[in-house]
Order: C-alpha cells, then structure tokens, then sequence
C-alpha cells in the first residue's frame, strides 16, 4: 500500500462531523474519519478517548447525535443492532458478545444460521466453523459450549465470527488485549490475507507495536477530539504516545528494584497441584515483583485461585510468612494481607449495574463500618482517595461501572483490590485494555508497591510488561512451572523457549 | 501449540459431554427409580392400565409445560396457562353450545379451529404485555392470570359450563378416551407435540433463536435477532400449547367451571424444571419435560397406591419427593 | 321507608356449589330490594377466610345495619365477626358454624346440616347394600369436610359396610376423576363412591366409564346440582340418590335477617336446614333449571 | 476538561436523578393515583377509618413481603411463605393450646419467642436446601410449600386449629386491635420492621453483600463474600418476617387451618415487584415494597366499596389494574 495508491482510491465508509453525546454528557466532537479499501487503520487513543463510541456508530451500533456517515461516498443510516452486517460492516466488540448456552459453532452462526428446506444445516455449520477455526490456528472444539472456554478461546470465537462473514469492513475493538504473542500473529495473517483481497479493517488496540507492525494508517482520538489522522510508516510508538497523551512520555518501565537475597520470604507455595496445575513450587520475597509467562492456557490463574482459595487444592501448601493458609478460604488469606485481582473483568470483578463507590468498597465494607452501620461519608472518601491514587476518570460520578470506558473499569478493579490493604498482591492481567499512559502509571504503581515493601505477582501474557516489570519470571507450560528466570534470561526468546516445551528447567 | 492441541481437543469434548448429556438423562433416571419404587409399594402398579392411564391423565399438564418450556428458555415465565386452559374451554364450549352451525361434524371442527385460535391470541397478549409493555413476565402472567379467570368466573356465572349436545359429546370423546393402534390418544397427542416442539427447538433457526434469546438479550440483540419478536412467538407457542391441551380437556368431562387449572401453571413451570431447564432461560429440554410431567403424574399415583401414608400428609411427602428427586438429579450431574 | 344497609357476605364461587350461593343471594338481594324501598344489600365475595374478614370490614366502613355471613372457614372468623357485632349490628351466621357458636358471636344461625349430609349417605348405603365396599373421596381439609365424614362413619358405625379408603379431591373434578382412577386400579371390587358433592361426582363418573368397570353399584354425591338432580329424576342406575344441601340457604338466612331489621319480628337462635334424601320421587321439586348449580 | 466539568456535573446530576430517583418514586405515586380513584368511587373509602383498616390489614403481606425483598434482592424466590405462614401459626396456637406454661403472660411470652424460632428455622431449611442442595430456589421453596402446607393439615387432622383459651386470647387480642397514641399496632409494626429492614438493606454490610450477591454472584464470591451464607441469611429474615407476621395473625382470628396463607407468596412477590425491586435481583426497595403491599390491599378495598363491579369480575379488574400500575410506572419512568 502506497500512498499514491491512497489518493485514488475513494473511502468505502467514512464518517464526517460526527457528534454524539449520552443524555446531555458529550463523548465525541465533531470527528471526522474515513476508510479507504484494503487498508488497516489503527485506531488510538487513551482510556475514555471514545474509540468504542466512534467504532459502535460506524457500525450501526449506535447513532450520532450529530453528523453524517457516507458509504461509497452516499450518505446512509446504518440499520440498528448489527444489522449493517447485511451491507458488510462487521463490529468485534471490546467486551465479549457470546452467549454462555450456545456452542461454538451456534454462535458462529447466530443470526444467520444456514438452514435446508427450513431445517437447519448443522452439518454444514459445524464443518465450516472447523474450517475458519483451523484457519485461526484454534484448537477449540467447534461443539463446546462457550461457558466452558478460556478468554481467550472466547476471543477467537469472536474473531472468527467476524472473518467468517462476508465483510467489507471488519471493525476490531481490542481484539488482542487477551490473546498471547502466537495467536495474535495468526490473526494478523489472517487480517492481511483478507486485506490482500480488498476487506478493510479499523483496528482499535492499545498495544502500539501492533500499530507499528500491522496497520497502513494511524488516527488518533483524544478526550473525544479528533487529533490526527497519518501515514503509521511516516510516526513511531514514540510519536503515537505522546499524540495520544498529549505530553511527551518518559520511560514506560520504572527502574527495578532487586530485593536483597536475605530478605524475608512472605509467600511459599509447595507442591501444589490442582485439576489441571501439577506440583508448583515457589517462594516470593519481601519487595519482589514476579512475573508469571505462558502460553494462554497453560493454568496460571488456575493456579493463582488456588493459591488464594478461590479454587479447590488437590495438594499441597501454602505459607504467608511462615504459616499455612487454609484452602478454600479467601477471605483468611485477605485478612493475612494476600490480594487477588481478577483478569475477568466483566464477569468476575466489577458489578456492572451498580456505581463505582460500592465496588471500590465491595471487598473492604468492614473498614467503613462506624457503630455497625456503613458510613457513607467514609466511602466517599476512600472513592476520592482512589480517583486521585489511580487517576480514575470518569465525565459522570455516578455512571454505572457497566458504562465506563475499558481502562477506567480496570483501573477501579485494581483500586478496589488495594482497598483491604494488601502485602502481597496477585494481579492477573494488569493492563488488558489499557491505554500506554495508564499503563506506565499501573507499573510505575506496581514498582512504588514493591519498594514500600509490597510483594507483587504479576501474571501477563504481555511479554514486554513481564519483561520490563519483573526481577524474576516463572513460566508455566500445561500445568508444569517449568522454568524460573533471573537477570539476563529474562528476554523474549529464553521465555518463549521455556513456554513453548522446548526447554525446561530441572526441579 | 500444536503439539497439545489434541490432548485438549478431547479433554474439552469430555468435559461438554459430561455437562450436557448426563443433564438431560438424570430425569429419565429419575422417572425409572421412581417406577420402581412404584413396582415395590403396589404391585397394581406396573399394569398396562394404570401406567396408561398415569401417562394419560398427564397430557394436559405435559403439553402446557411443553410450551413453558419455550416460554422459560427464551428467559420470561408463563403463570396464566391454568386460568387460560378454563377460559379458553369456556369459550370453547361455550361456542358449541351456540349451535351456530347444525351439523356435529362441522360443528366440532369449527369450534376446534376456534380454540387454537382463542389460545394463540391469549399468548399473543400475554407476548405483547411482557414484551411492548415491558413488564417482568412474573407480574404481567399474574394480571392475566386474573384477568383470564375473572373472565371464566365471570362466563359460567361462577357455576360450571357444560357441553349441552349430547352428539357432539359422543362424537367428541374418543379424542380424550379413544386409542389408536392401541395408544390412547392422549398419548398420542403428547409424543407429537413434543416432537413438532424439539423438532423446532433444535433444528429450527427459530429455536436457535429462543436460546440465544434466553441466554442472553444482549447478544440475540447484537446478532440482529429481533428479541421481542421471538419471546412474543414463544408466548404464542404456549397459548397453542394450552388449546391443544383443551382439545383434550373438552372431551374428557364435557364441562368446565371456574376452578378449572387452578395450580397448573406451577405444575407446568415444576414438570419444566424438574427435566432440566432452567429457569433462568438459556437451553431448553422438551423431552425432559415430559419426563417431568410424568414424574410429577406418579409421584401422586404411587401415593394413592400405597397404603401407609395419611392422606393428610400427601402435599407433605410429594414436595420432599420433589425435593429428594432434584437433590438425586444433582448429584448424578456432579459425581458422573 | 327507612333506609337500611344489609351486607351479605359469601365465599367466592370456586365451585358449584358456592356458585350457587351466589346466584341465591344475588337473586333474594334483587327480591328484598323490590319488597322494601329503601333497603339496601350488598353482596360481596371473598376467595378466602382473611380476604372476607377484610371484606366484613369494607362492609361495615359502608355503613351496614345488619350482616349475613356465609364464612369461608367459621373459626379463622370469629373475631371479625364478632367486631361486626360488637358494634350492636345484628348478624346472621350461615351454614358453617364457628366452634364457639352462641349468642355473643351472632344473632342468628341458619345452619345447613353438614353433619346430616354425611349421615344421610351413610344411612342409605348401610341400608341398601350393608356389606358395601366404599371409597371415599373428601373436599379441601377444612372443618365442614370433618364434620361430613364425621357424621357418616357415624351412621356406618356398627354396620358392615366398609371404607376401604378415603383422600382428598378439592372439590374438583378433574382432581377427583384423578383419585377415581387410582381407586379403580388400587381395588378390584369397589361396591359404593361416596363423593359428597356432585361437582366431584362428575369426575368419578367419567373415570368409571373410562375403566368400563362394572363393579360399581352406584356414587353417592350431594348438595343438589340440577345436572345431578336431572339424573336422580331420570332414573339414572349410577347415581340413585342425591343428598340435598341447597345453596339457596343463604337466601333464606337473607330473608330472617331482612324480617328482624323491618319488622321487627324477634329472629334469634338456630334454624337448621334438613339434608333431604332425594329420590326419583322428590326430585320434581328440587330441580331448578336455570340456577348455574 | 476543567472548564466544562462544572456544567457536565450538574447535567449529569440531573439524569442520574431520573434514573434511580423516579423509579423509586413510581409506585408512591400509582399510590397517590389509586387513592385520588377511590376517593371518586365511594366517599367513605377516604375516611380515616377505612384507610386505617386497609393499612392494618395489609399488614401481614406488607411484613413478609419486607423479608421476600430479602430474598429477591440476593437473586433468590421463597414461594412456602403463605404455607410457613400456616404451620408457624399452628404450632403456635398448638403449643399455647398445650398449657405447659399456666401463668398467660409468661405463656404468651413463651409462645412468641417460639413462633420466632420456628420461622427462623423454616428459613433456615429453605435456604439450605436452596444453597447447599444447589436446587433452584422456585423448586426447593416449592416442595418446602407442599411440605409445611403437608404438615399444617396433619397438625389439624384437616380442620381448624384455634386458641382455647379465652383468657389468653383477650390478652393477646390488642396484638393486632390495639393502637399506641391512635396508631393501630399493625401499622407501627410494618413502620418498625421496615424500618428495620431498611436500615440493614442499606447501611449494613450484610444489606451491601446481598445487592452484590443479587448482582452478579461470581464478582460476590471474587470479592470474598461468603455467597451461600448470604443467600442463607436472607431466607432466615424472610423466616423470620413470616414469624413476625404470624405474631400479628394469631391474635386477629384466633385459629388457624390447612388453608390458612393460600397464595400469599404470590402477593408478597408481587407487592415486591411492584415496588421497583427486579426479580432477577440486585438492588432492593423496601419502602417500594411496603408500598406495593398497600396498592395491593387497596385495589381490593376499592373494588368491594365500589358497588357497581360484578363480583364475578373482581378477579379481572384485580389483574388489570396491576398491569396498568406497572404500565403507569414504567411510563413514569421512561418520560420523565
Ligand atoms: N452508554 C453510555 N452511557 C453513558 N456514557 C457512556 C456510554 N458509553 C460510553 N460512555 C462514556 O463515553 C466515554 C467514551 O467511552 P469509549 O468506550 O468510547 O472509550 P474508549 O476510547 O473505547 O476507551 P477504552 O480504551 O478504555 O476502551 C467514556 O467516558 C464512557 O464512560
Ligand atoms: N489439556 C487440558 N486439560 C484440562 N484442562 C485444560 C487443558 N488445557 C487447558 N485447560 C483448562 O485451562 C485452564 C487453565 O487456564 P488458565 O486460565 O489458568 O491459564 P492462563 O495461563 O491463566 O491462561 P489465560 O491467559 O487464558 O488466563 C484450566 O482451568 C483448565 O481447565
Ligand atoms: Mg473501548
Ligand atoms: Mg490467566
């Protein structure tokens, strides 16, 4: 793709002035936007910057409040709720839009569900749903029922979906926030394959050397403005970050800080085996970060969960400073100062329907307690405390959580975590969906954390963020710790040997 | 990567096995403890004739639940299917008394017409309430739970209404009474609703509908599936469901009163959980709720049968069996 | 006239008989209205004994001068009823007396003769066919359905006919048709039904002609229901007798009521109704064709 | 950002004041609207007496539709109130009748504190089987139903059950015909229990961990909430406002039977419903609640004061002004 080739072409959809505002709240301000065929282009911006918002109206998901969208140069009004799919526009959402009953393949086909002489056609759905699965590199079974999937596997579902339908325009909202290095290069073949044949895409993402590697042209978004629109050959991840940010950034990893030998060990697991994790040994010390890497799948939140008594131990034990915690228990091990953030977002961490003070304060009530009632003075107070310490930002206080943008959400998981005031800190998929500002103030936090004497897990498929965060790396392989990594071997390729069983270290 | 993928191709497909298909066969062995137990208390018990006649005699309860099952799986709740059954009767005698048309034969087949269409329109409403109205299908089926009972009170001036021809009567009843190649009708009419209903539940575009639907509103709605339209049909299929069960009603005492279905919607929405839909929508089992209508038909039967149970205590001893039967369904699911 | 207000309060018709009462007290309402100009009475039903204590409430707040109470369940009811009298209303009881039933509960009892009802089954089945095998099927557990079976293992007592079972049938038919058909498959040789209402007998009936069983001699139900008293006119082998228990009392306790509060007539104390035996010969003069009952 | 903050955050103040605001004012005023209609039907219907006496007879509801919130907001359903109802107060008056206490006070003391226990431990055994049975609360509540129900005819060998003693039962008597400084003691005691209720709802952790367990039970149990102790506790309130409401039926009729509470946990559920709590759970309402208790009782008031509605029909109008409250309110909220 050229540039002399972008001047002739005509855009196949774009968008020109658009508005849109929720109730008298304003998210978008007269953006203009537009898409050439057979192009890939990113879209950037921070948390909240409205990129769901632009993405969901150019797609029929939502209508602008003001402006005008053009396909192939006509005006239109996109039908409602996905039907625009009709005319080839096609929306993988931010947040996953499965149903837990369906399989695989019912999923794949919902809505548009192939059938003979008024029967459905199940043999045919389930061969093509291998088909495009098999192309995805996925190895998930096209009968299982999504309840059963990991995030991940959910994911290639929804990628799937979308390849699998007639498109001219595919929109991606974080499509690889929860998919590890390999899968995520197979989508981008996939993604270039299809672009080859004159689909064009909008891909939405916070990891900039996606940008840099995948797409044609970069627009930027911020706080709902309309910034730039260029080239990516013509920028750098440098570039986008400060366009997005608006100030120049300085470096995205704090310097590490290496706890002494000698220091106490404040968490030891021995032999623990669950279901699907078997024999992990480890100790963690006072003031460490460790990192924990993997290929998706290969049951390091399992084995977190059982560490904190959210899932059933086969055997083993685990000591915090010393002394057993029982199994099962959450909550002893809260009150033993042991923390657990969720990867799991929408399911598992944040109640969608309520505000955002009664889930900041879900897991700590008993600190607001005052003569046996909750105070709510008290709550507000922690609430303002965490919108300053996280830089929570939301345009309305009382939004539901369900309506907040992606990295405010996270950065509310992780502040509501902090509330019980926790010595050791398991934070399962810190940043997934986070913006590069964001993300450099949740490490910087994280390295803040350990030097106060914190001991911090951290479990990411985000190889650069292990990388950058961790003094040591553990990586885990189907359900073995099969290698624990110090200073120089903590590289992208050593990490990538150890996941994918081509080393392993011996116990 | 790919050196695991088959190892975990299999364990997933084990695993989905595990959830789907012990769910659906715990009913069934339910239903054959349960006829066991029967076979011990009462050696009347395990005749043709009273099987039959327990297989019977829960047609109606069957195939309104068949509908519940649709109901309940695209996520709403039917509770006015008993006061439907007596106001759709009602009209339906009611019409036949009219002697609108002379000839029996027409007669009978006009007013049959009629019922499924009365049926249909009551679900219609009940849709359109739940749906247009949107108001939780709890308290909209208890409106009109009312309303359809205040209506038959009301028609039969509180008394019963009963069929005045005694041609028609004769000409109507084998459809309650008669067998064909020795299958009672009843019978008859439940296994072919019920497999018209998995028929459409799971091999229809409109099932897969019901499911997404049920599962989850958000996402039927994302996928372009029009939401309100497939729960309205669903409360339709119930009204349907309920006029066939009249079809066979009618005939079998010729008459109806106010009192008619009292309770039917919780047998029906019980006969629908106990054969493993649940109640928060999602997948449905029709074959399962059959077996469901069936357990609950024995579970009084066996009690009739036995000798040593006070008839105080029956409500008693049928809600514990109730209680016992889904405790054994759960363990089944989790131990196997 | 004098203006007077007399609240009539009666079960919710949830059967035929109670549809009759309605029908009865609707039709000596109209009756009483046209008798005496400025008389006012106004019937309401209630499904259930709390809903009809609120509804003997609602009646007084209009301003009642005197009250007829067909309770639902006589016992839960005493003190409302005794509220209502309390106020020096005067008031007629109907059919289902309290256990404590005197003088400072009400002024007037019409009693329909729940215990008869039964007597009188059990005395024609002792003596029509004294070695009788009879099943049972009773209402909703509530006392009247006692008090019926009470008085009918009372006239059995001694004898040789035999109950081989007794559960309950709501009062409805398709619940009885139901225990019919478990009866019929539980024993082989049953000589006698005994359903003590005729919406019931309906069922047992079908259910009979279903098992084409021929053991049956005959079903006892009761209370009178024009279909029932049609079959006893007919001749009808299945069903030779009836059992009356009219619903029309509640007319009769109307008429008492409206006499005392005109005319001044000193009304006090028990009226008991009989439970007539209807036979093919009587029957004439208990069928009332245009009653829903 | 900072310069349009200030405008955005009274904007947005606004809105949310729709959004949960009005909802919760909705059925106070389908409220005021029933009573500005029943002033219109019958003059008398607005006199303080018959407000008084609605007030006072929606009582029994009011107080176990208080402990239903309870369970709808923590995402269950308790459908054995009514029947809990009859059984508490059968052995109540059983164990008052038993005269192992002679002195009245010290035995009406007794008998109190034991129909406390009793409700509490029905409770408690609806939510155990409901939580560690893992049976859908419909199902379980519906065979506890059958069971207490099974029970209370047993214990009154299918008649009634009533106080014997006349010196207890007047002393008992101003329980619920008595009034403190003119307030009918009925009234005080929905006002206290709810207030109660209210208080542990909103300003308790326990009242915050059911809303969280109502909401999303998998974001409770990351949140180290101990789910099926929560949902266990709900039912022992919602026991325990069944005992409470028993302590009020008692002294009124002085007797209890096998029919006693028929259908009283479907008006519980839908006084809840109607007063803004969703059945699918989350946030509760007991002031909507209590609310929806006196909507309920007052259709009924107006409907007997009103002279011109056929007693057959009663049952229809019922059903229809229910939907028509929720209608009104759902358009209430929508518009405004
Ligand atoms: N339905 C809604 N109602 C009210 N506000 C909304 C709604 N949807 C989004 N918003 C607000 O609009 C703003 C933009 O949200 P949007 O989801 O578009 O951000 P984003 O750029 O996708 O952020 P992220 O990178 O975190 O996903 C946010 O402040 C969000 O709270
Ligand atoms: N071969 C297998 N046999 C059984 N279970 C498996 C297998 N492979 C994967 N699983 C499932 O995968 C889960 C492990 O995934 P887990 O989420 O713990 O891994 P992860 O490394 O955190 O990956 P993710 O990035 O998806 O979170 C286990 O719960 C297990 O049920
Ligand atoms: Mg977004
Ligand atoms: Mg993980």
């Amino acid at each position: 793709m050229t540039r002399d080739g972008e001047e002739a072409l005509a855009p196949v959809l774009s968008a020109e002035r658009v508005s849109k505002s929720f109730g008298e709240v304003q998210v978008l301000f007269s953006v203009d936007f537009d898409m050439l065929p057979g192009e890939i282009h990113a879209l950037v911006g921070e948390n909240g910057a409205g990129k769901s918002t632009l993405v969901k109206i150019l797609s029929g998901f939502e209508s602008p409040t003001s402006g005008r969208l053009l396909l192939d140069g006509e005006p239109v009004s996109l039908p409602a709720n996905g039907a625009a799919e009709a005319l080839g526009i096609i929306l993988i959402h931010q947040e996953f839009n499965l149903a837990e009953h369906l399989t695989v393949t019912e999923s794949l086909f919902l809505g548009r569900e192939v059938t003979r002489f008024g029967v459905l056609d199940r043999r045919f759905m389930r061969a093509e749903t291998r088909r495009i699965l098999d192309m995805l590199g996925s190895h998930v079974d096209e009968d299982a029922l999504i309840s059963s999937l990991a995030v991940a596997d959910k994911q290639m579902v929804e990628i799937a979906k979308a390849i699998s339908r007639d498109a001219r325009v595919i929109f991606m909202d974080e499509p690889t926030a929860v998919l590890s290095r390999e899968e995520t290069e197979i989508l981008f073949d996939q993604v270039r394959k299809l672009r080859a044949k004159g689909t064009s895409f909008v891909f939405v993402t916070h990891k900039l050397n996606e940008v840099m590697e995948l797409t044609d042209r970069v627009t930027v978004l911020r706080d709902g403005q309309w910034i730039k629109t260029a080239p990516t050959r013509l920028l750098d991840s440098d570039a986008i970050a400060q366009l997005m940010v608006g100030r120049e950034l300085s470096s995205l990893y704090p310097a590490k800080h290496e706890p002494d030998v000698d220091e106490e060990i404040v968490l030891s697991v021995r032999g623990l085996s669950t279901g699907y994790v078997k024999d992990v040994s480890f100790d963690l010390r006072k003031g460490e970060v460790l990192g924990f890497s993997g290929l998706i799948g290969s049951g390091r939140t399992e084995i977190m969960e059982a560490i904190t008594g959210l899932r059933s131990r086969l055997s083993g034990e685990v000591l915090v400073h010393g002394t057993p915690l029982a199994a099962d228990d959450f909550m002893e091990g809260v009150r033993r100062g042991l923390a657990y953030m969720t990867k799991d977002r929408k399911g598992r961490g944040l109640l969608l329907e309520e505000g955002m003070t009664a889930n900041l304060t879900l897991q700590s009530l008993g600190r607001h307690v005052r003569y046996g009632y909750l105070d709510p003075a008290s709550e507000r107070e922690a609430m303002a405390r965490a919108k300053r310490r996280f830089d929570i930002r939301v345009r309305d206080d009382r939004v539901r959580v369900g309506r907040m943008s992606g990295g405010n959400q996270q950065k509310l998981m992780l502040a509501k975590v902090m509330e019980t005031g926790p010595k050791i800190i398991i934070i399962d998929e810190p940043t997934r969906g986070i913006d590069v500002g964001t993300k450099q103030q949740i490490y910087h936090f994280i390295a803040a954390l350990a030097r106060e004497g914190c001991s911090v897990i951290v479990v990411s498929s985000e190889m650069p963020e292990v990388i950058g965060l961790c003094t040591r790396v553990a990586v885990m392989r189907e359900g073995h710790l099969v290698g624990m990594l110090e200073g120089d071997d903590i590289n992208e390729q050593t990490i990538m040997r150890y996941a994918a069983g081509l080393r392993r270290q011996a116990s | 990567m790919s050196i695991n993928s088959g190892g975990e191709a299999t364990t997933i497909r084990r695993r989905s096995w595990r959830d789907v298909d012990l769910r659906a066969v715990a009913p069934f062995a339910a239903l054959a403890l349960l006829i066991i137990i029967g076979a011990l208390v009462n050696p009347n018990f395990i005749s043709i004739t009273n099987l039959a006649n327990v297989a019977t005699r829960s047609a109606f309860i069957a195939i309104i639940a068949v509908g519940a099952t649709f109901v309940i799986s695209s996520g709403d709740l039917d509770l006015s299917v008993g006061s439907m059954v007596a106001f759709v009767a009602s009209l339906m005698i009611l019409f036949m008394n009219s002697g609108v048309i002379a000839d029996p034969g027409l007669m009978l087949a006009a007013a049959m017409v009629l019922t499924v269409v009365i049926g249909s329109l009551c679900g219609l409403a009940n849709g359109l309430i739940t749906t247009v109205g949107r108001i939780e299908p709890f308290i909209a089926t208890l409106g009109t739970m009312g309303i359809y009972r205040g209506l038959t009170t009301w028609l039969s001036q509180g008394g019963a209404i009963t069929l005045r021809s005694s041609e028609l009567q004769s000409l109507y009843r084998p459809a309650y009474f008669g067998s064909v190649l020795g299958l009672p009708v009843p019978i008859l009419v439940i296994l072919i609703v019920t497999a018209i209903a998995a028929f459409i539940l799971y091999r229809t575009r409109y099932g897969r509908h019901v499911t997404a639907v049920g599962s989850s509103r958000d996402v039927a709605r994302y996928s372009g599936i029009a939401v309100n339209r497939v729960r309205t049909i669903a409360f339709i299929i119930q009204g349907l469901c309920v006029a066939i069960a009249v079809l066979l009603y009618v005939p079998r005492l010729g008459s109806t009163s106010a009192t008619t279905g009292i309770l039917w919607e919780l047998q029906a929405i019980t006969a629908v959980v106990v054969g493993g839909t649940a109640l928060k929508g999602g997948a449905g089992r029709v074959w399962g709720t059959i077996c469901g209508a069936f357990i609950l038909e024995l579970v009084g039967n066996i009690m009739l049968l036995s000798n040593f149970i006070s008839e105080y205590l029956i409500g008693a001893i049928q809600g514990s069996i109730i209680i016992i039967a889904m405790l054994v369904q759960r363990s089944l699911t989790r131990k196997a | 006239a004098d203006t007077k207000t007399i609240g009539v309060s009666i079960p919710a018709a949830d059967h035929g008989w109670t549809s009759g009462v309605v029908y009865h007290a609707n039709r000596v309402a109209q009756l009483l209205m046209k008798e005496h100009p400025g008389l006012k009475v106004i019937v309401k039903t209630s499904p259930d004994p709390a809903t009809q204590a609120n509804a003997l409430q609602d009646l007084e707040t209009q301003g009642i001068d005197a009250l007829v109470i067909l309770p639902t369940d006589p016992d839960p009811l005493v003190n409302a009823i005794k509220e209502v009298k309390g106020k020096g209303k005067f008031v007629s009881i109907v059919d289902r007396a309290p256990s404590s039933n005197d003088n400072s509960v009400r002024d007037l009892y019409v009693a329909g003769n729940n215990p008869a009802l039964g007597q009188v089954a059990g005395e024609y089945i002792k003596k029509n066919s004294p070695e009788a095998q009879v099943v049972v099927i009773r209402g909703l557990p509530i006392p009247i359905d006692q008090q019926r079976q009470d008085g009918f293992d009372k006239a059995i007592a001694g004898s040789k006919v035999k109950v081989l079972d007794r559960q309950f049938g709501n009062w409805n038919r398709d619940d009885a048709f139901k225990v019919m058909q478990d009866f019929l498959t539980k024993y082989p040789k049953i000589d006698v039904v005994w359903c003590q209402d005729d919406d019931m007998a309906v069922g047992v009936l079908q259910a009979i002609e279903q098992a084409k069983r021929t053991d049956i001699k005959y079903v006892i139900g009761g209370a009178g229901s024009k279909d029932m008293i049609k079959k006893v006119m007919d001749g009808d082998k299945m069903i030779p007798v009836d059992v009356l228990y009219p619903p029309s009392m509640v007319g009769t306790a109307m008429e008492l009521t409206a006499a005392a509060i005109y005319d001044q007539i000193p009304v006090h104390g028990t009226y008991t109704l009989d439970a007539t035996l209807v036979t093919k010969d009587n029957a004439k003069g208990y069928y009332f064709p245009d009653s829903p009952f």
